[in-house]
Parts: structure tokens; sequence; C-alpha cells
């Protein structure tokens, strides 16, 4: 059996969704792809309840809801952490208790869990970097942006980036910024930093509100846009198209919850999950640009489109293929 | 005896606040067992004088001496080393601590680092019981009247045991019969060989308790002398350099009967079923000892406290006005005792406390006139005698400024009713008859005053009738001509309620 | 002739003195230091935009200056600026097609928001930041159902012409700044209204038994805050054509440290708007300085913080209250 | 004569602790009731691992409440709590697992607790600085600092501290009853009780021979190292570090304290109200999962429960 399962709990099971903060729009249509995923699930008789918990963004919370979790005796938690290392202890106790654990999006690092779902946020930074060097041809002044400082994600898509840009020493980083993954801090700091430094030749962004800001910001100084990478933001892509963009973007897409919540009702009833599930970085270029905007109008502006899923997905996911 | 060195004593001391010279070359020497009072107008220095005394601030030039030797920087913790105990003009307690607690503040008795409650509670008892101070020692100061904190004040000057003892107007809120124990017990220290320094405005308390007297004018010393020999009147010539005038107004009694306000069945706070008629023209004193329940009587008529009636009238309006802009609305106008926390925006300029009123009667979009403020402050501190630069904050004003300026702020608006409680709490004795006349004058025009008072010889010579107060009933309302410090000090007593019950 | 000149030399140094101009000194002195470091910094252009970024924690400050002289304190700002930037653009309905009518209902929804905070305060009585911050928790929640469920690009004319617009060269944004500036500053120091204000943060006792409307002035405060906040979030939907969930949060911490320091005293009663104004381009200033500083997050926020500091170590002694 | 001593220290300190329930009692009630509302939901409270739990989870925001409301007392106030949080947690996990060991890492965290403290204090009360400022500008210098240590989580603390202070164990239970004692005990110092004198009437307390500089400066000291210990606290019981946990500790404090009916102005308020408010907070978000509230209904309740809990006693002191 899979990683802290131990086969005495029986379906119907109830379902925890320990939520760092549930405000964001991101996490919203997140919410909405579990939410779908435990109705189909209820429909088979696997699941009877879904209890949600918000953090507030506080991790500290979060390792008294998943306490309180456990007291209530949910049969799985799925979970987005708020920090990669608190819940780490909380989380052996559930597992000792024989909960299923499914982590994605922000993981913690613990192997007592039962599956870890996530894309590679090193491999995120490398392939941006990749792209982004080659779009400027090998060298040039480029600014990063990046998350929230002190967070594993935001650092681990950085660090994923280094060994690219050591690689090509004629690649000049002028600066870097650290600011909330969010359309107006990346725009101010931007604006500002265009000023600070005339040339620039790309923008690394490491999110996708991040990248909407710095468009954004060259737009309203009258500056020509630069090759810039990027993520699924609904914003980033409408600017994508109508400023004619060289770019790339990929994705977190919010169908992990979905998928989380699948993962957890398998490995209660029996079957092997892997320890980690890679999810493969979908990747939004020119070719492809076009499929996301046709279907924009059924998410929310601010939100992200992401890539369609269903069912088969999911096995193919789940058997490692 | 002459011979005997100064215990306390101050050589040529300067002191300026913000290069305004409040002090200059002052010296003052406290001899055992002797009273030594220390007069002038408000705003003379006095209390900035005992402040260099007792360490509170350094002085800008000349020495304090303690036992005939300089001591070089002064700070209060030394001071209390030395045997010197201040009551505080403005009290130094802290409502949130309990009596004792206050009592002992920093000298607490102590037992391996820490307050022993056991000591402290019996330490703190002595000095209570001292000054009549029977509230359980538990109580927060915060909960006490003024008049009570003022006591707390005392007490904790007492509890140090001191060899020097100075009183900075300890007796500005006591009634007459607190003010006798105080003045027994100062008899009784000096007797055991304490130098005391003892600051009123109250000049009969003076004549009767001091033995020497130093006069300041407006920073100067203008006398140093016995008081042997000196009556009240010749005080007053020293601290104004002329002939005083007499203190209280000659007046008609010229009440009419229409009230301008009348309750039946009031309580509020902790008077209850109170029957009062407040008549045009006349000026009502309120007495009793301190904390009975006047200051209630007062904020439940003018709707600062919720209160219970059976019906009044109000200026002909009837019920109690709800809330502080009704009761200012139909005319009547209030002024706190305690200055400090009721009365006056401290951190304001001089010119905004007093127009204060305005802003809060005026419409609210209402532009402002900065010129016409400093018109109307300038005029009313010239009627008021306030000193100083109106437009520096009102906390740079010595107490008896502050009061005046207190008092005031209500005059532009013509109130048909003044409710004042104590409204000549530390103030000089030329500026207390400038209020007196006011007061008169103001009845006289046919509008209405209610005297709270405390200075028992105010509500005898300005009055035309005084109910006096104990445990929250009116127990005496004594009539012009029955009208003497005696009748109203039994009946606050209850010595006489057979008498009053007839 | 003489008296005058000394009573002009005596204002002219009150000035001089004062912490408005103190900080407008220390701006000025910030971006003549870093044009000289970074020359793009101290461009025209970069100054406008940082003006222009002010403009927003410059309106949020402007009520949260009334609330902190009025003794109290506004933690639901950035609450407000979220639902005003997210919640405008679902009320943009074809009627109206200048979009004002939209925004006047947003600014009145604010208003009301702020004006159940000042009800709170002075009739329930609960903490200034228990109120607000109880107030902010209800809007995260009212966040959760609206956000993320229609479009919310704004499609409003007017939202579109503040953000972007520049008559005469000036950012409207700015223009707006100023006109609320200007209105702010006689409302506080040239009215009964403001004098009451003044008057309670002070000494609320004093100022009730002086027969100022305690309750109504703490609720217009409040209420302004409301109206101020909601404003700043129609600009900064302007400014980013499209409204987000946690689009106001940087504004909380900012109008507070905008306010304090530009010298109004947190514990009420002193103080001016007239200060918060280069309080909040001071912000902005040295966030912007900070930005293009390349080091680790670590050393930016050690940066950060003891310019702060520094600067306040010039111009923010306290003089003593009580 | 030593028992007559004893009964008047009893005659007088008893009466004095009870007029300081006085104002919180409407809290308590609150507290009391959420605590049976958990007691009944969760009847595994009861349970040596479910005391120990739920204790867990409430320690460090008590700390921090207190941290908070000493400096309120004073008139002071920190907008640094969260950062010096997040710096003793960084400290802890850095240095316990390396070769100072764990008494050397506690010594490294009370340190920067103590000594960050008392130079806070230093700046507001002898340069005379607005504490709020200097307390924000404060947090990004420690903020930063804490990123320095430790750039993103991670770190370590050795398993035992870890099962000691944060097992099942009533570890932090019986942490917080010494902490409470000693605090207590510190009242009972004359500095003390000085916080009271010099919060709100420093002229007075000054006048009376109170070393209110001192008393503060002291508070400021006191307040960092319960911070940090709260971060050390927060690295036992995750097992490493964080350099930006204790973000949410700074508001949180704050109103823990105000909900317990700390003032702003100094002086007024006690530390048991205090500790009240963070329980208050810390059992809610327990009670609200066990009523099964949905997210959007957490956040409605939550604000309804903070303001009831300050309105409703008030309401009633209004009625009286
Ligand atoms: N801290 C201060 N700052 C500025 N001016 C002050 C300060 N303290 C006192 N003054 C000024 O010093 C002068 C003397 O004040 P002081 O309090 O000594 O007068 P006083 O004789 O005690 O008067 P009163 O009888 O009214 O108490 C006053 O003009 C007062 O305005
Ligand atoms: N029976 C006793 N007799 C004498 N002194 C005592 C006694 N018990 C305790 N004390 C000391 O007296 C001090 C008074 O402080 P106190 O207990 O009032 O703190 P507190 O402020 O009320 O507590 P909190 O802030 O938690 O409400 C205590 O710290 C304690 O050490
Ligand atoms: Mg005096
Ligand atoms: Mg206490």
């Amino acid at each position: 059996a899979a990683n802290c399962i131990k086969g005495d709990r029986k379906a119907p099971y109830t379902i925890g969704w320990a939520n760092i903060y549930s405000v964001p729009t991101w996490m919203k249509q997140t919410q909405g792809t579990i939410e779908a995923e435990v109705e189909t699930l209820k429909k088979q008789g696997l699941v009877d309840k879904l209890v949600v918990t918000d953090a507030q963004g506080d991790a500290n919370v979060q390792i008294q809801q998943i306490q309180s979790m456990i007291d209530s005796d949910v049969d799985a938690i799925i979970l987005i952490a708020g920090s990669s290392t608190a819940p780490a202890r909380v989380l052996a106790d559930a597992c000792a208790k024989g909960i299923a654990i499914i982590n994605f999006d922000s993981l913690v690092d613990t192997d007592k869990v039962t599956a870890k779902v996530n894309t590679d946020s090193s491999q995120w930074g490398d392939q941006a970097a990749k792209f982004l060097i080659d779009a400027i041809g090998g060298k040039g002044k480029i600014l990063i942006l990046n998350g929230p400082a002190g967070v594993s994600v935001s650092d681990d898509r950085r660090k994923g980036a280094d060994a690219e840009l050591k690689a090509h020493p004629d690649v000049k980083i002028l600066a870097e910024t650290n600011t909330p993954y969010n359309v107006a801090p990346a725009q101010e700091a931007v604006t500002s930093l265009l000023f600070a430094n005339p040339e620039i030749d790309g923008i690394l962004s490491l999110g996708g509100a991040l990248s909407a800001g710095a468009v954004l910001a060259l737009d309203k100084q009258g500056r020509e846009q630069v090759p810039i990478t990027g993520e699924n933001a609904r914003q980033f892509l409408e600017l994508w198209k109508e400023k004619g963009l060289k770019s790339w973007a990929t994705m977190q897409p919010n169908w992990l919850g979905a998928f989380a919540t699948y993962v957890a009702v398998q490995a209660l009833e029996g079957k092997d999950v892997p320890a980690f599930v890679k999810i493969p970085l979908p990747v939004i270029d020119n070719s492809n640009i076009d499929q996301y905007l046709a279907r924009a109008a059924d998410f929310p502006a601010d939100g992200y489109i992401y890539s369609p899923y269903d069912q088969a997905l999911f096995e193919k996911l789940l058997a490692g293929k | 005896m002459t011979s005997t060195a100064p215990l306390l004593a101050a050589r040529g001391v300067s002191k300026a606040f913000f290069g305004n010279p409040v002090l200059r070359e002052v010296s003052i020497a406290l001899l055992p067992g002797r009273v030594h009072a220390l007069l002038g107008e408000n705003g003379a220095g006095k209390s900035t004088l005992i402040n260099l005394l007792s360490g509170a601030l350094p002085p800008d030039g000349g020495t304090i001496e303690v036992d005939g030797r300089p001591v070089s920087r002064m700070t209060p913790a030394g001071a209390r080393q030395a045997g010197i105990a201040v009551v505080q003009q403005e009290l130094s307690l802290t409502a949130s601590l309990s009596i004792a607690e206050n009592i002992g503040l920093g000298a607490y008795p102590h037992r391996f680092g820490l307050i022993d409650y056991g000591e402290l509670a019996a330490r703190a008892k002595a000095a209570c019981d001292l000054v009549g101070l029977y509230e359980p020692l538990s109580t927060p100061v915060g909960r006490l009247s003024l008049g009570r904190r003022q006591m707390v004040e005392i007490a904790k000057a007492l509890y140090r045991n001191p060899r020097v003892l100075i009183l900075d107007e300890p007796t500005s809120s006591l009634s007459a019969t607190e003010t006798k124990i105080l003045t027994d017990l100062l008899e009784k220290l000096r007797g055991q060989g304490i130098a005391i320094l003892y600051i009123s405005h109250r000049l009969n308390e003076v004549m009767t308790l001091c033995q020497h007297v130093t006069v300041l004018k407006d920073g100067i010393c203008t006398a140093d002398r016995s008081l042997e020999g000196t009556d009240a009147a010749g005080l007053v010539r020293l601290m104004v350099g002329r002939d005083p005038g007499d203190l209280f107004p000659q007046w008609q009694s010229s009440p009419s009967v229409t009230p301008a306000v009348a309750v039946r069945n009031l309580s509020a706070g902790l008077m209850h079923d109170v029957d009062l008629d407040i008549r045009t023209g006349e000026v009502l004193g309120i007495g009793g000892l301190v904390g009975q329940g006047q200051e209630d009587l007062l904020l439940g008529l003018y709707g600062a406290i919720p209160a219970r009636i059976a019906s009044a009238t109000v200026n002909g309006v009837s019920g109690l006005p709800g809330g502080v802009p009704k009761a200012n609305a139909l005319g009547l106008a209030y002024v706190p005792a305690d200055r400090k926390r009721e009365g006056l925006h401290l951190i304001h300029s001089i010119v905004t406390n007093l127009m204060l009123p305005g802003f809060a009667r005026l419409p609210a979009l209402k532009p402002r006139s900065r010129r016409a403020e400093r018109e109307a402050a300038g005029r009313l501190a010239a009627q008021f005698g306030i000193k100083g630069d109106l437009g520096r904050a009102a906390q740079a004003l010595s107490g008896g400024n502050q009061q005046k300026v207190a008092l005031a702020k209500w005059m532009p608006h013509d109130p048909l009713v003044l409710l004042l409680n104590d409204p000549t709490r530390g103030v000089d004795v030329e500026t207390k008859r400038e209020i007196y006349h006011m007061l008169r004058n103001f009845a006289a025009a046919g509008k209405a005053v209610v005297l709270l008072s405390s200075d028992t010889p105010e509500l005898v010579h300005l009055c035309d009738r005084v109910a006096v107060i104990r445990e929250g009933r009116i127990v005496a309302m004594l009539e012009r001509g029955g009208l003497s410090e005696e009748a109203i000090v039994s009946a606050a007593m209850g010595a006489d309620r057979q008498k009053v019950a007839a | 002739m003489n008296a005058n000149e000394t009573a002009t030399g005596k204002r002219a140094t009150a000035i001089l003195r004062s912490r408005p101009f103190l900080t407008v000194a220390i701006v000025i002195a910030v971006w003549i230091g870093a044009s000289f470091a970074s020359p793009g910094f101290g461009a025209y252009g970069h100054l406008r935009y940082l003006i222009e970024l002010a403009a927003v924690i410059g309106l949020v400050a402007a009520g949260q200056t009334f609330v902190v002289i009025a003794g109290g304190i506004d933690l639901s700002v950035a609450a407000i600026v979220t639902v005003s930037a997210v919640g405008l653009p679902m009320l943009s309905w074809q009627a109206d097609p200048t979009g004002l009518t939209a925004i006047l209902a947003v600014l009145a929804m604010t208003t009301a928001i702020g004006l159940v905070n000042g009800l709170g305060v002075a009739l329930l009585r609960v903490h200034p930041m228990i109120m607000t911050l109880a107030m902010a928790t209800f809007l995260q929640g009212l966040l959760i159902i609206i956000a993320g469920g229609s479009a919310v690009t704004a499609e409003n004319l007017l939202v579109k012409w503040l953000g972007n617009a520049r008559p005469a060269g000036i950012p409207a944004g700015i223009l707006l700044w100023l006109a609320i500036s200007a209105i702010m500053l006689v409302a506080m120091h040239a009215t009964s209204f403001g004098a009451r204000v003044f008057a309670l943060g002070a000494n609320p006792l004093a100022a009730s038994l002086s027969g100022v409307p305690v309750s109504a002035t703490t609720m217009a405060v409040y209420g302004i805050s409301g109206f101020t906040s909601g404003l700043a979030g129609v600009l900064v939907l302007g400014m980013n054509g499209q409204g987000y969930v946690g689009i106001g949060d940087p504004y909380l911490l900012a109008s507070i440290a905008a306010v304090v320091l530009g010298g109004t005293s947190i514990l009420g009663g002193l103080g001016t708007y007239a200060g918060s104004i280069p309080g909040a381009i001071l912000l902005v200033t040295i966030t912007a300085l900070i930005t293009v500083v390349n080091a680790s997050a670590g050393w930016r926020s050690i940066l950060f913080g003891s310019l702060i500091l520094g600067l306040l170590l010039l111009s923010g002694r306290e003089s003593a209250r009580r | 004569m030593t028992s007559t001593s004893a009964q008047q220290a009893g005659a007088l300190y008893w009466p004095v602790q009870g007029r300081r329930n006085m104002g919180v009692r409407g809290l308590f009630v609150v507290v009391l009731a959420f605590l049976v509302a958990y007691g009944v939901l969760f009847p595994g409270l009861f349970t040596a691992s479910g005391f120990a739990k739920f204790t867990q989870s409430w320690f460090p925001l008590a700390l921090v409440a207190m941290a908070q409301a000493l400096l309120m007392l004073t008139g002071g106030i920190s907008l640094a709590i969260g950062a010096m949080v997040s710096l003793g947690a960084v400290i802890a996990a850095t240095t316990m697992a390396g070769p100072l060991g764990v008494a050397g890492g506690t010594a490294a965290v009370s340190l920067a607790g103590l000594g960050i403290g008392a130079m806070t204090g230093f700046i507001v009360v002898r340069l005379r600085l607005p504490a709020i400022v200097v307390t924000l500008a404060g947090s990004f210098i420690i903020g930063g600092a804490a990123l320095l240590i430790l750039p993103r989580p991670g770190g370590a603390i050795p398993d035992w501290l870890s099962n000691l202070l944060a097992g099942n164990t009533p570890a932090a239970f019986a942490l917080l009853v010494v902490i409470i004692v000693l605090w207590k005990l510190y009242l009972a110092t004359p500095l003390g009780l000085s916080l009271y004198a010099a919060g709100e009437n420093p002229v007075g307390a000054y006048r009376s021979g109170v070393p209110v500089d001192g008393a503060r400066i002291a508070a400021y000291a006191i307040s960092g190292l319960l911070s940090t210990g709260a971060g050390l606290f927060v690295a036992a019981q995750t097992g490493s570090g964080d350099p930006i946990i204790g973000a949410a500790f700074t508001l949180n404090s704050i109103a823990a304290a105000v909900l317990g009916g700390i003032g702003f102005l100094g002086g007024q308020g006690t530390m048991r109200g205090a500790l009240a408010g963070s329980l208050l907070l810390s059992l809610m978000i327990s009670v609200m999962f066990f009523l099964g509230f949905t997210p959007v209904a957490q956040y409605v309740a939550q604000g309804l429960i903070i303001i009831g809990a300050v309105a409703i006693p008030q309401l009633r002191k209004g009625q009286q």
C-alpha cells in the first residue's frame, strides 16, 4: 500500500482540504477543481464530505487546522503548505494515524506523506532561462522578477535558472526583485528599474502576474517590449497576443487540486501511488497560445487559463506515464 | 532657635523654559519645626521652585542645599533619600494601581527583591489613617474623586516619613472638614521638628498655619519674612503689590421665582431621588464632604451621565438634555474640577482650548478664521488675566491659569445656566475676586449659577442658597439668612439631621 | 513695523522647523542623492511616476490621517481598497457610458463601510483596532464570494481616464490627489469639523464635556477613511487596468507609515495631512530606491528599514505628552 | 507576627487582584464558553495528547501577546514582534543542530531577543522617537537579518528537543505556567509595578522616584526575549526554521492584547486579559473547524466573535 495508508479506512471518505489562503483567485479556481472532483467521487460513493480550512496565510494556523483535522479523524488531507518546513511534524502525526496525505503546489520537506504532486519548480526556472537566453541571442542585459523572498517555491524557480545563467556569462543581470505574485507591485518595481537601466534586453519573470506587470510597465513608458517569460495568467496571455510579445509561459495547473483529491482516494482504496507524482510542465508558446485564449472567457479576468484535464489524464499521470 | 541650619534650601536659583525666565535668583530656606508659606499669583513660579527643590527639574543657575551642603545634581530619588517628600499640585498618581501601590510607588518595602505587600499594607494604612482616608487600600485610584485622590497624594508623601514636607496646594479640592484634618496633622508634624513648605491660595489657611512666608512675583522673590503681625490683606499686598479690595463682592439677592431648571426624583451616579429647583438670578451653592455625589448631580443635569427622572424642565423645555450638545443648546455649560483630564486639551494651544465650545456648536463645515479666533481668545485672556503666549500649548500654563482657561472658554456662548465644579480650585486671590464678581454679575443678569465648591467661605459669601449633600442626597437646603461655615459643615457631617427633618 | 518683521521671521522659522517641511526636504535630498547614483532615477518621468504611485498611498493616508488624529486607527483600509477595485467593474452598467454612476455607487458603498466602522467604535465602544480588524476580516469573506466570479477588467471610461490620462502632462491621478488634498487640508485645518477631530483625539473626555458631538465626529472620520480608500481603489484600478484580490494589501502599512512619517502622532490629537503627503512620497521613493539596488532580498530589507530609521532620526523627535 | 503580616498581605493582595479581574470578566466568560464548546465538540481535548496539542498551538501566540502587552502597558508598541519571532526561529534552527548545541542555541536566541529589544527600547526611550515607526523600520531590518541567516526554510532542531517541547507532553503548558509565575514575580518587584506608573503618568512616576526610562527599556528587552523565545518554540514545534514564519504574529499580538483590555495610552489592562485574548483567538480557529464552518463563514464569524467579545461587556457596562 501507499505510504501512511493502513487499510483500515472504508469508503465513503471524508476529505480535508487544508488551504493556506483561500482569497486569491488562483486558490479559488483550484478549489473549484477540487469541489468538482469531489462531486464526481461522491457519485461513485467514494467520498461523502469535503472539509475546507483557510489558514489566512498563517503557517502556524495551518498547523493548528491540520491538527484539528487529525482530531476529527478525516480520512485524507490534501494540502498546499504555507511553509516548506513548518507542517512536517504535524503531518508525521497524521501519517501515523493512517490518514492519506497528498501535498501539492507548495511542498513540505518531509517523506511522511502519502504522495506529493507538483510540477518541477527547478525545471520551471531552467526552461524559462533557456528560452530567454535563446530569445536574446545568448547575450544581453536582463532583469529577474521573482516571487516573495524566503519562500521555497520562488527560491526553487530562481535556483533552477542558475545553471543556464552561469553558462552564459554574456548575459548580465541588471537587478533582481522580489515582490508578491501580483501585478501592481511588479509593475511598480519594473518601472523604477526601467528608469534606472536604460538598456534592457530581456526579462526573466518567474510568475505570470509579475510578467503582466512588467509588460504594462514597458507599455506605459512607451518602451519597446522585450522577450519575457511568464505563466498562464489570463491577463498576461492577453497582453502577449495584444502586444505581439516574444514569449514563453508555463503553468501550475489548477487541476493539481482535483488530481490530489483523486490520488488521495486512490491511495485509500488500496492503490499503490508513487511518493512523488511529477506533473510535466505544460508549455505555452506562439504555437498554442490561441488555443488557450480561445477558452479565455471561461476563466476569471484575473485568473489562470489552465490546460484541459480529464479522468484519463489523471490515470495516466498516476501510472507514471 | 533661629540659628538652626535649614534642612533644605535654595540659594539664588534661576530657571527658564524655552528662554522665558520663570525664576530669577530665588532663595528660600526651610527650617525644622516651621511651616513656611510660599505665596504668589498663578504662574509666579511656585511649583517650579518646588520642582527644583525636589530634584524634579535641574536649576539653570544657583544651588540646592541639603543640611547646609550643596547638592551637585538633585534627583527625585536623591530627594527621597534625603527625606524630602512632595505633594504635587498635578497629582503623581497612577489610576490603574491601588491606593496602597500608589502610596508606596518609588519607595516600596521589599523582601528578597519582591514588594513586601504585608509591610506595604501596614505602612500605607498608617499613612491613610493620618489623613482620614478610609477607602479599602486595594481600591484603584482611578475610581476616586479628585478630592480623595488629593488625600492619597498627601498620604503618599507622609508614607515616606519625611524630614521635609512640601505641599503644593494640597487643599485645593478639599472641603473644610478634610482641610481641618490636614492642618491639625501639619501642626503635629511641625511639633515633631519637620520642615514644611506650604503653598495655598486660601489665605486664611496660611494665616492659621504658617509662621514664615516667601512671596514670589513674576519669578522674583519679593518678600521673605515672618508672618507675625501680618494680616490677610497684608499678604495680598505682598503678592500683588497694591491694596486689595474685598475678596467677595457686595450684592443684593435677586432670585426670581421662575426656575431655570426644575427636576424631580433625579437619580444619577451616586445621587438618588433628588428634587431641585435652580432659579434664574441666583447662585446656588452645592456643599458637603468631598465625594458624596455632588459631581454626579452636575453631570446628570448636564446630560453627561445617564440620569433617571420623574420630571424635569430645563429653560422651558421639558425633560433633561440627552447629551452634552443638547445641554449646550439649552444654555447649560459645565466647568469640570479636574481640568487636566476633563477640562482641557493640554497638547493644544490656549487659543484652540478657548474656542472649542464654539467649534462644537458651529456648523461643522463653517470656515474658521484664525485671526478672529486669536482676537476672541485675546479678549478672554485679558478679561480673565490669563498669562502667557496664547499660541503655546495649554500644558505650559501654571495650574491656576489652566483653571481660568477651562472657565473662560464658555463665556462667548453666554450660557443661561453655569454648572461649576470647584471653579476657583488653585486660582490666585486676585483672579478669584474677578471670578466672584463675574458670577454675581451673571446672576444679576437673570441667569443661574450652580456653584459646587470645596471652599466653604465661597459658599457662604457668594450663594443665595446652599444645598448640602451627603451620601447621594440633599440633606439640607440653607437659605442665605442661615448661611455660615458652621451650618454647612455640620449639615455635611450629619450633625443636624434632626433639625433639617423637623 | 519691527514687530511685524519678527512675527514674519518667527512664522518662517516655525515653517522651516515643521515636520511636513522637514519631510519635504528629506524627500528632495533623497531624490538628489539618488539621481547622482543612478541618473535615470532622477528623470522627470520617473519622479512623476513616483508621485503618481504616491497618490494612491496619499489618498488612503488622507482618511487614515483623519482617523489617527481623532485618536483611532483604521486597519480595514487595505480591504476597502480591494473591495472597491474588485467591486467596481461589476457595477459598470450600460446605462451610463461615462462610468460615473458606478464610481459614485462604489464610493457610497465604501463610505458606508467606513461609517459602520465608526458606528462600532462610537456606539458599541469597540476599540478601533478591533473594530476595523474585524471589518477587514468580514471584507475578506465578502471577497471570496465576489472575486474571481465574473470578468473584472475595468470597462469604465472614467476609471480608465483616471488611470491613464495626462491632462497638461500631469497624470490624472496626481490631479485627483491634489484636489482631494486641498479638500482634506481645508476640512482639517479650516473648519469647525477639523477642530472637533483634533479635540476628540487629544482628550475625548474633555471634548465630550465641551459639547463636541463625539459619536457623529467619530463616524465621520471613519466615513472619510472609507471614502478615500474607496477612491484609492478606483484610481489603482484605473492604473492597473484590472482589479484583483490583494491589490489593496500594500496600502495598510504604507498608509500608517506615511501618516507617522509625516509627523502625526499615533496617539491622536496632533498632526497634519500636510505631513502625510510628503510622507507618502518619501515611502515610494525609498521603495523605488531599494528596488534599483542590486542586492539580496535580505540586504534590501535591511537597507529599507535602516533608511526609515535614519530619516526618522533627522526629523522625528516626539515632544513629550501629558 | 509573620502570620499577621501574611494576613495583611493577603488582605491587600487578593482584593487588588479581584479588582483587576473586573475589567476582563466579560472576556473570561466568552473564553470559558469557547473552552466548553471546544470540549463538547472535541472530547479528545481531555486526553493527554489532545491537551498537549491544544496548548502547543496556543503557546507562541500567548508569548507574543505577553510581549506586546508588556510594551503597551508602558505606552509603547512593537510592529517588529513577527520579525523577532522569525529571527528566533532561524537562529534556533541554524545553531542547535550545529556545534553550539541546544544550550548554545538557546543562549543565542535569548541574547538576540534581549539585545535587540534593549536596543529598540533605547532608541525609543532615550532618543524619544515614536515607537510605532522605530519598530516598523526594525521589522524590516530584523526580517532582513532573518533572511540573511536562512534565505529559505530549512535548518533543523534536534528531534529530542522537538519531542520534549512539542510532542505529546504538556511541556508548553508547564512553560506557560512558569512564565506567568515569573511575570507575577516581576510585577512584584518595584521595577515591575513601575511599568504601570511609567506608562500612565510618566511625569508623576519620575517625580515619585520611579526609574521610568529604565522600566521602559527593560520592558522592551523582556518583550524581545519573549518574542524570540516564541520563535524558538515555533522552530521546535515545526522541527525547522522558516525566515517568514512569524509574519502574522505582529497583528495577532496586538489584537490579542487589545482584545484583552490593554489600552494604547499605557497603564491600562492586565496580562491575564492579554492571555485570555490570545486564547480566544486560538480557540476560535479550532471551534470554528469543529462547527464545520466554510471559509467564508469562518471570516464572517471571526469578525463577529472579536467584535462581540469586546462589545457585549461594554454594552452591559453601559447599561449599569
Ligand atoms: N514645562 C513647562 N514648559 C513651559 N513653561 C512652563 C512649564 N512649567 C511651567 N511653565 C511656566 O512657568 C511659569 C511658572 O509656573 P508654575 O507652575 O511654577 O506657577 P505657579 O506659581 O505654581 O502657579 P499656580 O499657582 O497657578 O500653580 C508659568 O508661566 C508657566 O507657564
Ligand atoms: N499572597 C500574596 N501576598 C503578597 N504578595 C503576593 C501574593 N501573591 C502574589 N504576590 C505578589 O504580588 C505581585 C502583584 O502582582 P499581580 O499579581 O497584581 O500581577 P497582575 O498584574 O495582577 O497579574 P496579571 O497581570 O496577570 O493580571 C505578584 O506579582 C505576586 O508576586
Ligand atoms: Mg503651581
Ligand atoms: Mg497585572
